[in-house]
């Protein structure tokens, strides 16, 4: 049964509240607040992509162009158009909730690894696009000159501030998310994951579910590239490619897929090791990544979000002796 | 409680061919409102596809289905649900990891409000629904004698509380027609017992079941109507009575090696 | 109160240490680098050169006196983590130059925030992009780069085909951003040489084949190739032109094929290709007067001396980054407005890939000169005419 | 010393310009080339597939490592023959067996250690195993790329017009010889019996006695071979570097759902088909979107056939995902 309590949300709010606070008092730490940032705008992809595939149990490869989608878009009509960046986030994310039920009303009949490459061609295929059509995207070179984020003459304009914006959306989204799958939404998906036939016979329109929750998670997606995008004010199409598909699937398999704090957790752990900690490891890093991935699969195999039941399992285990 | 004349379930001439191979071959008959109507048959006969082709899981390759004078062949899952027509599985489809409320909870999932929005959002009105929905819920499983286990995951549960449990699901769904697929299969005496009173107990809520059985002494205690199918087609129909004693049906169970009733 | 006399000593010998040990607050650079992932072939030899030049100058007694601390971070190629690696370098390290990064990617996805910063930084990437601002038409304040444009080495290719008389011209590119600014590049400068481009082609950076591309080409009237790559592609396009017998349709490489591990990866299939390169790649060719012959030969010979690995001419960007920047700090200090004037001001630099002469409208500092067209004969480079 | 043109000298010499387009080319021979390219290219996606194919059969598994089998296979021989200098003959077969020893290595260290595994985990396991073996070679081989002599000599043929390489000859003869191999092995030996047993119906299979165990690690010795096979053989025409692995291992996975994943002549046909849209794709269309191409005709081609071309909607049914 699954019951995501409200104080540890609370208290993971709170801490992420006064993190910039103590990091920027220590030298070491000093910049974490900026790689939050990322683990932010990741996680916001990760909380929509563990609904789809933890919960309805359908795989996406294609994540990461929804992300690449939203993060373009907004990009392309605020610099070219001058169109506000808030504005532009919507329309984003509105064009990308089109495309993703135009893709996702035929694939999602797919099963497993079919529907896997399906959503992996459909991801090559943007990734492809974004580095064709020179003329609005830039090409490879990408694009630059996007502009920051404003609320009200409030700019958003330094690390904390962006930081601030960036995880008060997350934490929304995280409680609408939560709220979601503890609703009778959640419940037929959770049944969905479980016996699609039997979900049919309760009445639950199951192609309809599947596709809500994939536009819902690319919605998200193409709303975390567009915070991306008004970030960095550049993107270039690298940035959403299979890589970054894969690495979106590590950390959900990594947090633990059943559970959308399990997201949460692998986004971070991910993100940092990507981001910040491998990197002494220098010409190592790549073996050192995979032999961590790898060690966690074998032995947590349920993900991180497993390991209370492991251990709790365990100490039972122990006790009866 | 009066059986209204027109059935509740009309099917016309099913023919139903999977690649080369015939599965059903123009089977028809009627289930009249409020009575428990049991499909019985050897191995192979075709009823595990008869059920698929009413409740809407294959489409069938000719003839129709008629539920409450509607045509529902063309229907998926689902909207047949929403008409009344819920059912259970042969092997037990329930959702192992979710608790045993929970399970029956997902049966009322199309009275509830469903808009991501409202969900997210846990406007007052799907708070309410929720509750009431748990209420219902609740009232089945003591209906079902499940109660005292309601926050027990569903894959705890032995198998017979768990033939059970997808009665009460289906329940849940608050349909007019149950198909109730080997409710009894490997279930001990005392266990297919029981399930014999709640089937019972279903009909005495007004509820239609129709039901495909191996085990001949519930078939024969509970049912109303039986039909029987052979090799895809039907071969009789009739009372409990009629059927014991109708040539075909006793050459059909004694000639091949079928289980014997 | 007595002191004792062991403490008091014990005091000031860790002190002195202290002085002597911590070096008057080194001069802070730092690199970023694409030293792993897909563009490492170019990242690292960048790497192995800065922090040879820094154990140079350092063992040399450093600049002024002061020590120069030099970390590379690596991008990976990466613009999220050339970002972070940027916004961490100044923020926390507080350096007061920034070398690199290595791709043009990454180069144009910080460019926002060293302008924002004001940082000084030498770029080691191609893209005329990093140092032209397309809204002002002039040069990033605080961003320069080494490498040569690709339109200087796109005008060195095209001086030498009108030379040769050849009007009509195919291109092959790779879709990544190396390929992409070129062939941008390539189709810009045509007009101006009197070229017509017949075919425009390309591949992706892991193809296996570019056969099919070669073939359209070959049913064009295109009278000569350029093809526009780095990495392994560049090698195959070279052997399949080979193999489809185009022997008789000149081969102009971009500078990127600047290393002679890709003649020997071609397998004679280079013989005959023209490629514009820095004079640092064919240092051992160049006349003896030639102002970079000195500087070239040098670095080739404690380069090889350390990794005993061929030279890449990618390295030398580094080499021109890093002397420029110790040139520009020798008088300002860790002073940023001042590095970012010296470095505008350097003129008549001698560098691995040319002459450098910065400007205000000018933070490459280095003309098509800069390139020497150089034709591939017996399994090495030779100067072309 | 100043250089004067190579072919002047040697008498190649293509001077007057005309004189290069002397050998006309007609349409039908570009044809044939684009022909020859694609089935060369299509060959090696084949290989791949059937790859992807004999472990997913039997485990249900996508081993996200193969195409590292086929980047070892390069490269492992790249060091026995032009390193060590062993001969051609010594030297296939002993780099094909070192790759086999490095899937018998994935099987017992990655895929065998995890209990009770859902697909997904096995699947991030070889994603986890990929990373690790990538960035093993790379501080084996370095970052460069490296080359193969080619088998028989790198003197082009003509045939009609068209152009082939003698090496396109043996990348032919070997897929050719592979499934032969395979077809034998399945028909005409027990552990192939075995192994096809396993793939009809794992459950029944361990039934009936078979050891589903030592099935499995068979799978991935049979794989392994051969990538490494067309590792091998490919490196004479593209070279060979650390991280071509990725970019292959997509080319055959698309290849296999082509063909419907477990179906041998559909990875034969889906390894070929594909290079051949990519071929006559690049040559008579665009050649920047060529890849894009071939997954769109995947994408249309899974909307009507949901199994693949020769795939078997039935067995894909009772595969776990």
């Amino acid at each position: 049964m699954l019951r995501i309590r409200q104080t540890p949300i609370t208290v993971f709010a709170l801490l992420i509240g006064v993190f910039p606070l103590i990091a920027g008092r220590i030298a070491v730490i000093e910049n974490y607040p900026d790689v939050m940032i990322f683990v932010g705008i990741y996680c916001l992809i990760t909380i929509g992509l563990s609904l789809l595939m933890g919960y309805a149990g359908q795989i996406s490869l294609g994540h990461a162009a929804f992300y690449g989608l939203g993060a373009y878009v907004s990009s392309i009509l605020t610099t070219r158009y001058g169109i506000n960046a808030w504005l532009g986030m919507g329309a984003a994310m509105t064009v990308t909730a089109l495309v993703a039920f135009a893709v996702g009303a035929p694939s999602l009949k797919l099963k497993g690894h079919y529907l896997a490459m399906a959503t992996l061609a459909f991801g090559i295929i943007v990734y492809i696009i974004f580095n064709e059509e020179t003329a609005w995207t830039g090409g490879p070179d990408g694009m630059g000159g996007i502009p920051g984020l404003s609320l009200f003459g409030f700019e958003f304009d330094s690390v904390n501030r962006y930081y601030y914006l960036v995880w008060s959306i997350m934490l929304a989204v995280f409680c609408f998310t939560v709220n979601i799958i503890q609703s009778p939404a959640g419940r037929a998906l959770r049944a969905l994951h479980t016996s699609e036939a039997a979900c049919g016979a309760m009445g639950v329109d199951v192609a309809r579910l599947k596709v809500i929750v994939f536009v819902y998670s690319a919605v998200l997606a193409s709303l975390a590239g567009s915070l991306y995008a008004h970030y960095m004010n550049f993107v270039n199409p690298s940035s959403f490619d299979i890589n970054f598909a894969i690495k979106l699937l590590i950390m959900i398999a990594l947090g633990g897929m059943h559970d959308i704090r399990g997201a949460v957790i692998g986004t971070f752990l991910i993100s940092f090791l990507s981001l910040e900690w491998l990197h002494v490891f220098e010409d190592y890093e790549s073996i050192v990544y995979g032999a961590i991935l790898l060690v966690v699969t074998v032995f947590l195999p349920n993900g991180i979000a497993g390991l209370p039941t492991m251990a709790g399992r365990w100490l039972k285990h122990k006790s009866r002796g | 409680m009066q059986a209204p004349v027109d059935p509740i379930l009309h099917v016309k001439q099913i023919m139903m061919t999977f690649g080369g191979l015939t599965a059903l071959m123009d089977v028809g008959f009627n289930v009249p409102r409020g009575i428990i109507k049991a499909v019985i048959g050897p191995n192979g006969a075709g009823k595990t596809t008869l059920f698929n082709v009413i409740t809407g899981y294959h489409r069938p390759t000719e003839g129709s289905v008629h539920f409450e004078g509607r045509q529902i062949q063309h229907l998926k899952t689902h909207r047949i649900a929403r008409l009344g027509m819920s059912r259970t599985f042969q092997t037990v489809e329930l959702f192992g990891n979710m608790t045993v409320l929970e399970n029956v909870m997902v049966g009322r999932h199309h009275h509830l409000p469903g808009s991501l929005l409202s969900c997210g959002l846990k406007l007052p009105h799907v708070r309410r629904a929720e509750q009431h929905a748990r209420e219902h819920a609740m009232a089945i499983l003591e209906f079902i004698r499940l109660a005292d286990k309601a926050f027990e995951p569903a894959h705890s549960l032995g198998l017979g509380e768990q033939k059970v449990l997808e009665i009460g699901r289906a329940l849940a769904t608050d349909p007019k027609m149950v198909c109730l697929d080997e409710p009894a299969g490997g279930l001990n005496e005392t266990e297919s017992g029981q399930l014999s009173e709640l089937i019972c107990a279903v009909k005495d809520r007004g509820i239609t079941v129709l039901l495909v059985e191996h085990d001949m002494k519930v078939v024969m205690n509970i049912s109303d109507e039986i039909l029987v199918l052979n090799y895809g087609q039907k071969i009789a129909e009739g009372t409990p009575r009629q059927i014991q004693h109708h040539p075909k049906v006793v050459e059909a169970y004694l000639g091949g090696d079928a289980d014997v009733a | 109160m007595r002191v004792d006399k062991f403490s008091l000593c014990a005091t000031v010998v860790l002190i002195g240490a202290l002085i002597l040990a911590g070096p008057a607050a080194a001069i802070k650079i730092r690199a970023v680098f694409s030293v792993t992932g897909p563009a490492s072939f170019l990242g690292d030899p960048e790497k192995k050169t800065a922090e040879m030049l820094v154990e140079q100058i350092n063992a040399a007694g450093g600049i002024n006196g002061e020590k120069i601390e030099l970390i590379v971070y690596d991008t990976e190629g990466d613009a999220t983590k050339t970002n972070l690696a940027v916004r961490k370098l100044i923020t926390r390290d507080k350096v007061c130059a920034i070398i690199g990064p290595t791709r043009s990617g990454s180069s144009l996805a910080v460019v926002p925030l060293i302008e924002k910063y004001k940082i000084p930084q030498l770029s080691c990437a191609a893209n005329y992009k990093i140092v032209h601002n397309e809204k002002t038409g002039k040069p990033y304040k605080w961003i320069f780069k080494t490498p040569q444009s690709d339109g200087l080495a796109v005008e060195a290719i095209y001086a030498h085909m009108q030379k040769r008389g050849i009007s009509k011209i195919a291109l092959l590119s790779v879709t990544s951003g190396f390929g992409a600014g070129g062939r941008q590049e390539l189709l810009r400068l045509a007009s101006q040489y009197g070229l017509t481009i017949v075919a425009d082609e390309k591949y992706g950076p892991k193809d296996t084949d570019m056969t099919a591309q070669l073939t359209k080409i070959k049913g064009t009237a295109a009278q000569a190739i350029v093809n526009w790559s780095i990495g392994p592609v560049q090698v195959t396009v070279l052997r399949n032109w080979r193999d489809l017998g185009m022997r008789g349709v000149p081969f102009y490489q971009s500078h990127g094929f600047g290393s002679r591990k890709n003649i020997e990866l071609a397998a004679g299939a280079a013989e005959g290709v023209f490629c514009p390169l820095g004079a640092m790649n064919v240092a051992e060719k160049l006349p003896a007067g030639h102002p970079q012959k000195q500087v070239t030969m040098q670095y080739l010979k404690d380069y090889k001396a350390k990794y005993n690995e061929p030279l890449s001419s990618f390295g030398g960007h580094a080499w021109d980054a890093i002397h420029m920047l110790v040139q520009a700090i020798q008088t300002a200090g860790c002073n940023k407005e001042k590095i970012r004037d010296n470095l505008e001001q350097i003129t008549g630099f001698v560098g691995q890939h040319g002459v450098f002469n910065m400007s205000e409208n000018d933070h490459n500092g280095l003309t098509k000169d800069a390139f020497q067209m150089v034709v591939v004969a017996n399994g090495d480079w030779a100067l072309a005419d | 010393m100043r250089f004067r043109w190579s072919w002047l000298q040697t008498g190649i010499g293509p001077w007057p310009i005309e004189n290069a387009l002397m050998e006309t080319t007609t349409f039908t021979s570009q044809l044939l080339q684009y022909l020859i390219t694609g089935l060369t290219i299509g060959s090696i996606y084949s290989m791949v597939a059937i790859g992807f194919n004999i472990i997913y059969n039997v485990t249900e598994i996508i081993n996200f490592a193969q195409g590292e089998f086929v980047m070892l296979g390069g490269l492992v021989m790249v060091t026995l023959h032009t390193v060590a200098g062993l001969n051609l003959l010594i030297a296939f077969p002993l780099a094909v067996g070192l790759v086999t020893l490095i899937g018998v290595l994935l099987d017992r260290l990655a895929i065998r250690p995890i209990r009770n595994p859902s697909v997904l985990t096995l699947i991030i396991a070889t994603i986890a195993a990929s990373i690790l073996i990538k960035g093993a070679a790379m501080l084996i081989w370095g970052k460069n790329p490296h080359d193969l002599p080619a088998f028989s000599g790198r003197d082009p043929i003509s045939f009609f017009g068209a152009v082939i390489q003698p090496q396109y000859l043996w990348v032919f003869g070997f897929l050719v010889l592979i499934v032969v191999i395979l077809t034998l092995f399945f028909d005409k030996t027990i552990a192939g019996k075995a192994m096809s047993a396993c793939a009809d119906n794992p459950h029944a299979a361990s039934l009936v006695g078979i050891n589903v165990n030592r099935m499995i690690l068979l799978s991935f010795i049979l794989s392994a071979a051969i990538g490494a096979t067309a590792g091998i053989i490919i490196t004479p025409i593209s070279l060979m570097e650390f991280d071509r692995g990725a970019m292959l291992a997509v080319k055959g996975f698309a290849a296999a759902i082509l063909g419907g994943l477990g179906s041998f002549p559909g990875a034969v046909a889906g390894g070929l088909i594909l290079g051949l849209i990519e071929s006559l794709g690049a040559g008579l269309i665009s050649s920047g979107y060529k890849d894009a191409f071939a997954l769109l005709i995947l994408l249309a081609l899974l909307f009507f056939r949901p199994s693949g071309l020769l795939g078997n909607a039935q067995v894909s049914r009772i595969k776990r995902f």
